[in-house]
């Protein structure tokens, strides 16, 4: 509860901070300062230390786990905004706000994590969304912005009123919106319940990107500012999957049966078109659009398995990808060209990037020893445990091969071909020394994941 | 009046709000199509509403509030319909105001 | 089966949210398809009164067709987009749009329409949840914390609305 | 056993220790030092070789075991060595002629430069010392190590002259068809691990092991043994690598291509004779009889039209080793040491001796050059007159005696192997006294420079030549027949122990024996005549007809090449430029291919256009809701 | 404690390496911290041999059941030893040829090492999968970035090919760890499953298609040639020589002893692929006109019949493959020690370009012939007593079809014979067709290298003994862990 007032009030105070102080640098320590405060609270959360006593009606709760996983996320947050904060300096003039709107976004995620109730969920969502609209189309003089943004609202209103339509019909069938199974609410049919709930699947499998609902995904990631893409495909991606995993853990598990076969389509499915498609890519960052669907349809598992390992898993996914993910969209935003190209000899000029993008990569790509593994590892264990998924398992794997293939292009363009004409850009020491951060990071949580997991079960 | 009337009823205004999302170029006429899918919706939650209150009743609840959620739910929709209607028309106007049109085929500089 | 007067008024605005919604989708000029959706806003209005649920009907009529469409005919007059603009689009995406919606809605309605048990109803023109009195203490009771929260969505749409409108 | 006897190692080890001396010092050690080393090495296993066989002949009979070679679980094989009558007997016949033939050597290759004289020695050595291994291999592997060692000293000096890559195309050959026999000879030891269990001679003959064997098992190992002596012992189809192998030194011919090596196979067949006496063998037998009399009437008729001093000599060895097949075949395994014994000393004469011509020649070879040497090289003349003799087959001669066993072991059998026996005598007669006579009598044929070179060659090398014509004449008289002279078979009674013939179901009368001798002998003499007759004024043309057929060897060579060589180097082309690139590595770039063809097409899906993303996703929907609310249940 | 310096010291020391800036310095350092390698390996062999010391375990990732467990078991022993003594040869075997960026170079040999280490101990299947790929890491960036002209499609398709392999073996290591009672990834919980043989039947091919991959048998070899010929010949010596043996160790730690009513099962479909792969690589190399794809031929003819003995499942065969394992290691480095010295003096290893070298370089040929004899196994060469056990257990196998196999595999041999001497005729001897550059003998760092092998060879030629003893208390162990025969006699 604490995060979620405070990242609120956050968002009002980076509002007037904007008004207040002119320097850039000042706003950027305010917000990092907020950060760091929300971080704080958190943490006091997590203590089971409560600033706020307020009767939510069972609405929202905060259970452990979610406790932990906001925790994470706004570590990782602070990550990200030490990277990249610099850099929103060149989306636009209003500085200040896109602070406000991540902070806002933040608040959503707090709901979506918590959520007990179908109107909060769908609240929550809202609450990450739109701001995320705007953010999108920040970049006002960006052609390319203004259409992802346009895309971004479109389709996203029109997976709103998908859900929406989910949960009338999930309201017409247990006459609640709670999420909550209880002897109280007894679903009297079971058609609209379906229908509700395969809706539903349908929206939130829209908001987490996952196929055949994923087709925004590479446009908006294109178009949207490089540094707020990273934050897209990062946090707010692992928020709704999240929330995705809380809903149907919460509220669907006795049709585990029903939704199982369409959960194995859409991982399937999304694994398959976000893995090959993201082989022709020319451009690294529209690649990478496509590699966090492939990712999501890995993050799927942990809604295919419903099990500890896979919320396990999806905890070091948070960290892993996000973190691997952030560090890539960070360097790529002060590169010059997009294009695999435009990493050619990288590691002539830039050793240290280039060795900590390759640890980011090979993470993305699953190879043993950085947490990106043991993040697939949860996954496909937590599969495995599931009766009849060798297949998938299987299929999974085949993918992950497959997705060798592009980030390994990247490696190989730093390392073994000779840089082009146009010189690599020069990278600041802080960005350098919060580059080896967050490598260290993925390995250290890639060679001993304890560290994150067992904050989970105490 | 049987709840599967207002069922295809708002089934039916809900199709219709996709296939002009389907079927029409204009960004703001899509958009409006989306509003008339919330409102499909807001239309069904109610007479599932009443519905339940009537379940009630028909229980013995005779001053229950029993359905008053989904009109509550309605009342949230149109809030936040309301939200993403000014986010929604800003970014429209942002988009006419770059390329002078409103037609989403013109959205085409991102694909592959 | 005797029909009463609610049953005549029910099918009357059925039929008019329904043919007003098709003309939205349909008419060519923007302008038009604002006005056939403030018609289908207002049907939609009347089967709330139906239902007793005088708020939201009101409110349906002041923020939807009063506030938001307001807002889309001032965009449209403002873009200058009160003609029929709108070139053909691909027929075959047309078609294939319209067949897609429709199968959409007819198996929709075939899933339901066995499951939905006949006897259920939903009580017309009785029940008063739907009064404002009701509707008003539920609201800043027991939904407090979302309408809080809502504040923050508004607050989001704000800035937004900033972020993206202000001059640079 | 005897403690003094574990130094029995000596025997081989001296010779490896030359080898390793000259091996290393051949750029540094004078090439007399060298001969020294060489031959030196040799002669002290000859002398330990004799000290062995006075042991034997004392009934010392004996197994050092040293270390063990390889022990897994059951199967213990120790590294061990045997001696008995049977290696005794060819550890003189190796020692000894592998001696005399270093010493010719010494004098034979001394043109060569220094460091290849000193390869030259070292290999001789090397192949001295696994020819001793493998007659005193103690079991199958011991042996088999030998085998192979052989084969590879073999290829080693075929291939001596490495600058001609014909030379080094026999190299391979005759070890890459020795391998094909060797593979068999494998087979046929792990057949034995797999059923007797063990591989060591003396544990495998017992009784108990024996009747572990059951008749398939016999049949199937004897044959594989026996293909495995038909590519060491150049017999049918696994001959014509010998020919070829003349491209090595002819002192190497000598040794390696008529004494010893080639004999392994009769060694080996005639060390597990236990096995091929058994009933359940009578099959392998019989294919043993044929092939070895197949073998030997082919190579005859072959040897019949070469031009080329050695290669007649090299069928001629084929032959003989067919007869010594025969013999086996018969079961008369002591007529075949025998004959390898006298095959030794007159075949190592012969080479030596046409070692002699070659060297006086100035390397020529074709006898078709040659003619009325005997003239300038009287020594050589006379002992190569011998040798002719010898294998022609006339009494008192060595030939006679080992081959008169012989045949009368096939009449034995039967009357019409007696007599395509008798006829391939005839042959080796007639193509023996074909080479003497055009060699030494008659005119000059040569070009004045060689005619002008034309001398006798030197000490060492004639020494040796007269030590072996001794030899060729009296060597048959340790088996002479029971019916010249009781008790005249000395061999047989010093083999007894280790090696004894399968008897004779009937027996003939002595009266018939005379008869077959006599026989035999009168029908050589008048092919010896016969040949003189056509040949004493020979003069040089081209073969025709059916002589161009026996001049091109039957083209058997040409038909392997068609039916075995070419297609596999066919299908090695095919599978290397086609299946493995196309298909095999084809699939994996394909897989590739189809993922990068794949991804081209689903990116159209990504249209960039709203309307055909949500028309895809409502069709997906529907899809969904279809099947979830229609089809499954 | 052995078997933890075993792995740190090369991890380290990779570290380290590419600290140090001065190539010739980077050089030095690789050799001597190779030496030491070697000298601990030998320390466990000889004087530190004790349970205590072959033995580690440490916690690590406990919550999952996996602990950080090594122990340098016979096999383990012969492999480490190879690993051991194959980087000094490696290093000295091509002193002279420089890389750029030596100390990366160095750097990531030495991780591989490190990794292969970790292979070859590893008691514990996730430790044993992380160093699996902690091998091939330092490998597709050896290969690719200082190898030939095709290097980077040519490793990407190695890279990926492995990788795929290594991904399903993973499913198959998971799949068991939540078989076993305790969810444990431990060696020994795995020995103690009971796999109900429906189950066994497809687990074994998740395993096998990562191990065969990696061998490489047939059908899955062609990243192979093409790997040896594109990377720098130190790095295709590692690869051959130590590298595929983590495929056989995979087989015999991993696979067999697991799921030994598979591996009984599928026996004769390992072996039709075994043999397929002997005739089809032997066929193969004899018409290569490239000395490394020859020899890379060879290679996968020979760890294809390592691979038959194994699933004849007898003592006899193991133990030849137990010999082997380190046989075939020690040769084919000389032989590419030798590949890489024509190369670079004569700029080419297209046998039709070569010729006569015998005359110029007559004690590299000596050499050569030597370790491309113990390659074909001849008697009193190290080959001879593995492939002679290595037969003898494929005749003495289950299987119906032993003869066809035993006889099959055997043309191998004679294969084998053909296309060495043919490599070694076209190449050694005739007459010299290339006498572009000066007459060079072998330098003392290559007469060494090649020396130490010839030793090995003559050594374990003679004396084989001497390491079948090293493994046999390990294969008869082994053995009874995968013998199921009794269950399917009457």
């Amino acid at each position: 509860m604490n995060a979620l007032i405070i990242s609120a009030v956050l968002g009002v105070v980076m509002m007037f901070s904007g008004i207040l102080l002119k320097q850039k640098s000042a706003i950027r320590t305010v917000a990092i300062a907020g950060i760091l405060v929300l971080l704080g609270m958190s943490i006091l959360d997590l203590k089971g230390i409560q600033l706020f006593s307020i009767d939510t009606r069972e609405m929202i709760v905060f259970d452990h786990f979610a406790l932990v996983f906001n925790t994470v996320i706004f570590a990782v947050v602070l990550l990200y905004l030490l990277l990249s904060a610099p850099d929103m300096e060149k989306v636009g003039v209003n500085y200040a706000e896109y602070f406000a709107l991540i902070f806002f976004i933040l608040c959503g995620a707090a709901l979506v994590t918590s959520f007990k109730s179908l109107l909060i969920l769908f609240l929550g969502i809202e609450i990450i969304s739109i701001p995320l609209y705007i953010l999108t189309g920040s970049d006002k003089r960006n052609l390319k912005g203004n259409e992802a943004a346009l895309k971004y609202f479109l389709l996203g209103s029109f997976s709103t009123g998908l859900m929406l339509m989910g949960i009338a019909l999930l309201y017409g069938a247990r006459a609640s919106f709670s999420t909550v199974i209880s002897p109280a609410i007894i679903p009297q049919n079971m058609s609209l319940l379906y229908a509700g709930m395969i809706l539903l699947l349908f929206a939130m499998a829209f908001k987490v990107s996952a196929a055949p609902f994923h087709f925004w995904t590479p446009d908006v990631y294109d178009g949207a500012p490089t540094v707020f893409t990273s934050f897209m495909a990062t946090i707010v991606k692992v928020v709704v999957f999240f929330g995705f995993i809380r809903l149907f853990d919460d509220m669907f598990e006795p049709q585990q049966g029903q939704w199982r076969l369409w959960v194995t389509v859409i991982t399937a499915v999304t694994l398959f078109i976000g893995n090959i498609t993201a082989v022709f890519q020319q451009s690294v960052k529209r690649m990478l659009a496509y590699s966090s669907i492939a990712q999501a349809g890995f993050m799927l598992f942990a809604l295919y398995a419903m099990s500890g390992d896979g919320k396990e898993g999806l905890m070091l996914y948070t960290v892993a990808y996000s973190a691997a993910t952030i560090g890539i969209f960070a360097v790529l935003a002060r590169m010059s060209d997009y294009t695999f190209d435009g990493f050619n000899g990288l590691a002539k000029s830039q050793p240290m990037v280039a060795a900590t993008l390759t640890v980011f990569l090979l993470s993305l790509a699953g190879i043993p020893l950085t947490a990106g593994f043991m993040a697939k590892f949860y996954m496909l264990k937590a599969a495995l445990g599931t009766p009849g998924s060798l297949w998938l398992v299987i299929f999974a794997v085949i993918m992950a091969a497959v997705s060798v293939y592009y980030y390994f292009r990247v490696i190989q363009a730093m390392y073994f071909k000779e840089p082009g004409d146009t010189p690599h850009p020069a990278f600041p020491s802080f960005f350098k020394g919060m580059l080896l951060v967050l490598a260290f990071l993925v390995i250290l949580l890639g060679v001993y994941p304890e560290l994150l997991l067992g904050r989970l079960y105490f | 009046m049987p709840i599967l009337n207002y069922i295809i009823l708002s089934i039916a205004l809900f199709s219709i709000g996709i296939v002009g999302v389907l079927t029409r170029r204009n960004a703001i006429i899509i958009f409006m199509c989306i509003e008339l899918m919330l409102n499909a919706v807001n239309l069904l939650l109610v007479a599932f509403s009443k519905m339940h209150m009537n379940t009630a009743f028909k229980a013995g609840d005779l001053a229950g509030t029993a359905g008053t959620d989904g009109q509550i739910f309605v009342f949230f929709i149109m809030v936040v319909a309301a939200a993403e209607v000014s986010v929604g028309l800003a970014i429209i106007v942002m988009m006419y105001r770059n390329i002078h049109s409103v037609d989403v085929n013109f959205l085409n500089r991102l694909k592959q | 089966m005797n029909i009463t007067i609610i049953d005549i008024l029910w099918w009357f605005l059925s039929v008019v949210a329904i043919f007003s919604a098709l003309m939205m989708v349909t008419s060519k000029n923007p302008v038009y398809s604002v006005l056939w959706l403030i018609a289908t806003f207002f049907a939609i209005s009347g089967h709330y009164i139906l239902l007793n649920a005088q708020f939201l009907a009101i409110v349906n009529i002041i923020v939807y067709a009063g506030a938001i469409m307001v807002l889309f005919l001032f965009v449209i007059m403002l873009m200058n987009l009160n003609k029929e603009t709108e070139p053909q689009k691909n027929r075959w995406l047309k078609i294939a749009g319209a067949l897609a919606g429709g199968c959409l809605m007819l198996i929709l309605v075939a899933a339901l329409k066995d499951a939905a048990a006949k006897e259920q109803v939903a009580s017309v023109n009785q029940g008063n949840i739907g009064l404002i009195k009701n509707l008003g203490k539920e609201l800043f009771t027991t939904y407090v914390v979302p309408f809080e929260i809502s504040s923050v969505l508004f607050l989001s749409a704000m800035v937004g609305a900033v972020v993206i409108g202000k001059k640079e | 056993m005897n403690n003094a006897l574990q130094i029995v190692y000596l025997i081989p080890l001296l010779p490896l220790l030359g080898f390793l001396i000259n091996g290393l010092g051949r750029n540094y050690l004078s090439k007399t030092l060298i001969g020294l080393i060489g031959s030196g090495s040799i002669l002290g296993s000859l002398i330990l070789s004799i000290w062995v066989f006075m042991q034997v002949k004392d009934g010392n009979t004996f197994v050092a075991e040293y270390f063990n070679f390889i022990a897994v679980d059951k199967l213990v094989i120790p590294f061990a060595l045997k001696i008995d009558q049977l290696s005794a007997v060819f550890l003189l016949i190796i020692t000894g002629v592998g001696f005399l033939i270093h010493v010719y050597s010494a004098s034979y290759m001394h043109e060569e430069k220094p460091g290849h004289f000193g390869r030259y020695f070292a290999y001789l050595n090397l192949f001295v010392f696994s020819m001793l291994l493998l007659v005193m291999g103690a079991n199958l592997v011991i042996l088999f190590i030998g085998w192979e060692g052989v084969g590879l000293c073999s290829y080693l000096l075929i291939g001596y002259w490495f600058k001609k890559q014909e030379y080094n195309k026999a190299a391979n050959k005759a070890f890459i068809m020795n391998r094909i026999g060797d593979l068999a000879f494998l087979i046929a030891i792990f057949w034995l691990i797999a059923r007797a269990g063990t591989v060591s001679f003396d544990e495998l003959f017992t009784a108990v092991n024996l009747a572990k064997l059951s008749a398939s098992d016999i049949t199937v190992i004897t044959l594989l043994l026996f293909i495995g002596a038909t590519g060491k012992s150049a017999q049918i189809p696994l001959y014509t690598w010998l020919p070829d192998a003349m491209a090595g030194p002819t002192p190497v011919s000598a040794l390696i291509h008529a004494a010893t090596m080639v004999t392994a196979g009769i060694y080996m067949i005639a060390r597990s004779h236990v096995l091929y006496s058994m009933d359940a063998a009578e099959l392998t037998r019989n294919i043993i009889t044929y092939t070895g009399m197949a073998t030997a009437l082919l190579a005859a008729t072959i040897a019949l039209k070469q031009n080329d001093i050695k290669k007649v000599l090299a069928y001629s060895t084929v032959s003989q080793l067919g007869f010594m097949f025969v013999a086996l075949g018969t079961g008369a395994y002591v007529a075949a040491v025998f004959h390898v014994m006298t095959h030794a000393f007159f075949k190592a004469l012969l080479f030596l001796g046409s070692g002699s011509v070659i060297h006086a020649m100035g390397g020529e070879q074709d006898i078709r050059n040659m003619g009325g040497l005997g003239k300038k090289m009287k020594i050589t003349y006379g002992t190569f007159m011998v040798g002719c003799i010898a294998i022609a087959g006339i009494p008192p001669f060595s030939g006679f005696f080992s081959k008169d066993a012989i045949l009368l072991s096939a009449f034995m059998k039967s009357p019409v192997l007696y007599a395509v026996a008798v006829f391939t005598a005839l042959l080796t007669a007639f193509y023996m006294f074909r080479l003497l006579i055009i060699t030494f009598t008659g005119k000059f044929r040569g070009t004045d420079e060689q005619a002008h070179h034309l001398h006798e060659s030197p000490m060492a090398m004639t020494l040796p030549l007269i030590i072996l014509a001794v030899l060729s004449i009296v060597g048959g008289l340790v088996g002479i027949p029971e019916v010249i002279r009781e008790g005249g078979d000395k061999l047989s009674a010093f083999l007894a122990p280790a090696v004894s013939s399968m008897p004779h179901e009937h027996h003939l009368s002595h009266s018939d024996e005379y008869l077959l001798m006599g026989i035999s002998t009168g029908l050589v003499l008048a092919t010896i005549l016969a040949a003189i007759m056509v040949y004493r004024n020979y003069q040089r043309k081209e073969a025709t007809g059916f002589a161009k057929v026996l001049e091109n060897k039957w083209y058997v060579d040409e038909l392997y090449d068609r039916i075995i060589v070419q297609p596999l180097h066919w299908l090695g082309g095919f599978l290397k430029d086609i299946f493995d690139l196309k298909v095999v590595d084809g699939l994996v770039n394909g897989a590739g291919r189809l993922v990068n063809y794949g991804s081209r097409q689903l990116r159209l899906l990504q249209s960039g256009q709203v309307g055909s993303y949500v028309l895809l996703m409502v069709l997906s929907m529907v899809l969904i809701f279809a099947i979830q609310f229609f089809l499954r249940k | 404690m052995i078997a933890f310096l075993l792995i740190l010291i090369p991890l380290a020391t990779g570290l380290l390496s590419f600290l140090i800036r001065e190539e010739k310095t980077a050089k030095a350092f690789a050799f001597l911290a190779s030496l030491a390698t070697l000298a601990v390996s030998l320390l466990g062999l000889t004087l530190m041999n004790s349970e205590s010391n072959l033995q580690f375990i440490a916690p690590w990732m406990s919550s999952l059941g996996s602990s950080f467990a090594l122990k340098i078991d016979g096999m383990g022993q012969v492999l480490c030893l190879l690993t051991a003594i194959a980087y000094p040869l490696t290093f000295l075997g091509t002193w002279q040829a420089s890389p750029k960026n030596a100390n990366r170079f160095f750097g990531l040999m030495l991780l591989a090492q490190a990794g292969m280490m970790g292979v070859f101990l590893a008691n514990d299947a996730l430790l044993f999968y992380f160093c699996w790929e902690l091998a091939l890491i330092p490998m597709y960036f050896l290969a690719s970035q200082w190898g030939g002209e095709k290097r980077i499609a040519v490793t990407f398709k190695f890279f990926v090919y492995t990788f795929l392999g290594s991904l399903l073996m993973l499913i198959g290591i998971l799949y068991l760890q939540s078989q076993t009672p305790d969810h444990s990834f431990g060696l020994s919980a795995f020995y103690k499953l009971k796999i109900p043989a429906s189950e066994q039947l497809w687990l074994f091919w998740l395993f096998f298609v990562a191990f065969a991959i990696k061998m490489p048998l047939f059908p899955f070899h062609t990243w192979q040639p093409d790997t040896y010929e594109q990377a720098p010949t130190a790095t295709t010596m590692i690869l051959s020589g130590v590298m595929v043996k983590m495929g056989l160790l995979g087989l015999i730690r991993w696979l067999m002893p697991v799921l030994p009513l598979a591996s009984f099962q599928w026996g004769d479909v390992v072996m039709i692929l075994a043999v397929i792969g002997i005739i089809y690589a032997s066929l193969v190399a004899i018409r290569q006109d490239d000395l490394k794809r020859l020899i890379a031929y060879s290679s996968i003819a020979h760890i294809s019949l390592m691979a038959a003995a194994l699933f004849a499942e007898n003592l006899s065969g193991t133990q030849g493959v137990m010999i082997q394992l380190f046989n075939h290691g020690v040769n084919i480095i000389g032989l590419w020690i030798i590949v890489e010295i024509i190369e670079r003096r004569y700029g080419t290893r297209k046998i039709s370009e070569l010729g006569g070298l015998a005359q110029q370089a007559p004690v590299m040929t000596i050499f050569f012939v030597v370790i491309a004899l113990a390659n074909i196994a001849l008697p009193l060469t190290n080959g001879f007593a593995g492939e002679f056990l290595m037969f003898n257990g494929l005749l003495s196998a289950q299987s119906n079809f032993k003869v066809v196999f035993t006889v099959l595999a055997g043309l191998g041999i004679i294969l084998a014979a053909v296309y060495t001497l043919n490599m070694i005729r076209k190449t050694f001897y005739g007459e010299a067709v290339s006498l572009r550059v000066p007459v060079t003998e072998l330098k003392l760092n290559e007469q060494l290298a090649l020396g130490l092998i010839v030793v090995i060879i003559l050594w374990l030629g003679i004396y084989p003994q001497s390491m079948l003893e090293l493994t046999d208390s390990f294969s008869k162990e082994w053995f009874s862990k995968i013998d199921v025969s009794y269950l399917f006699r009457k």
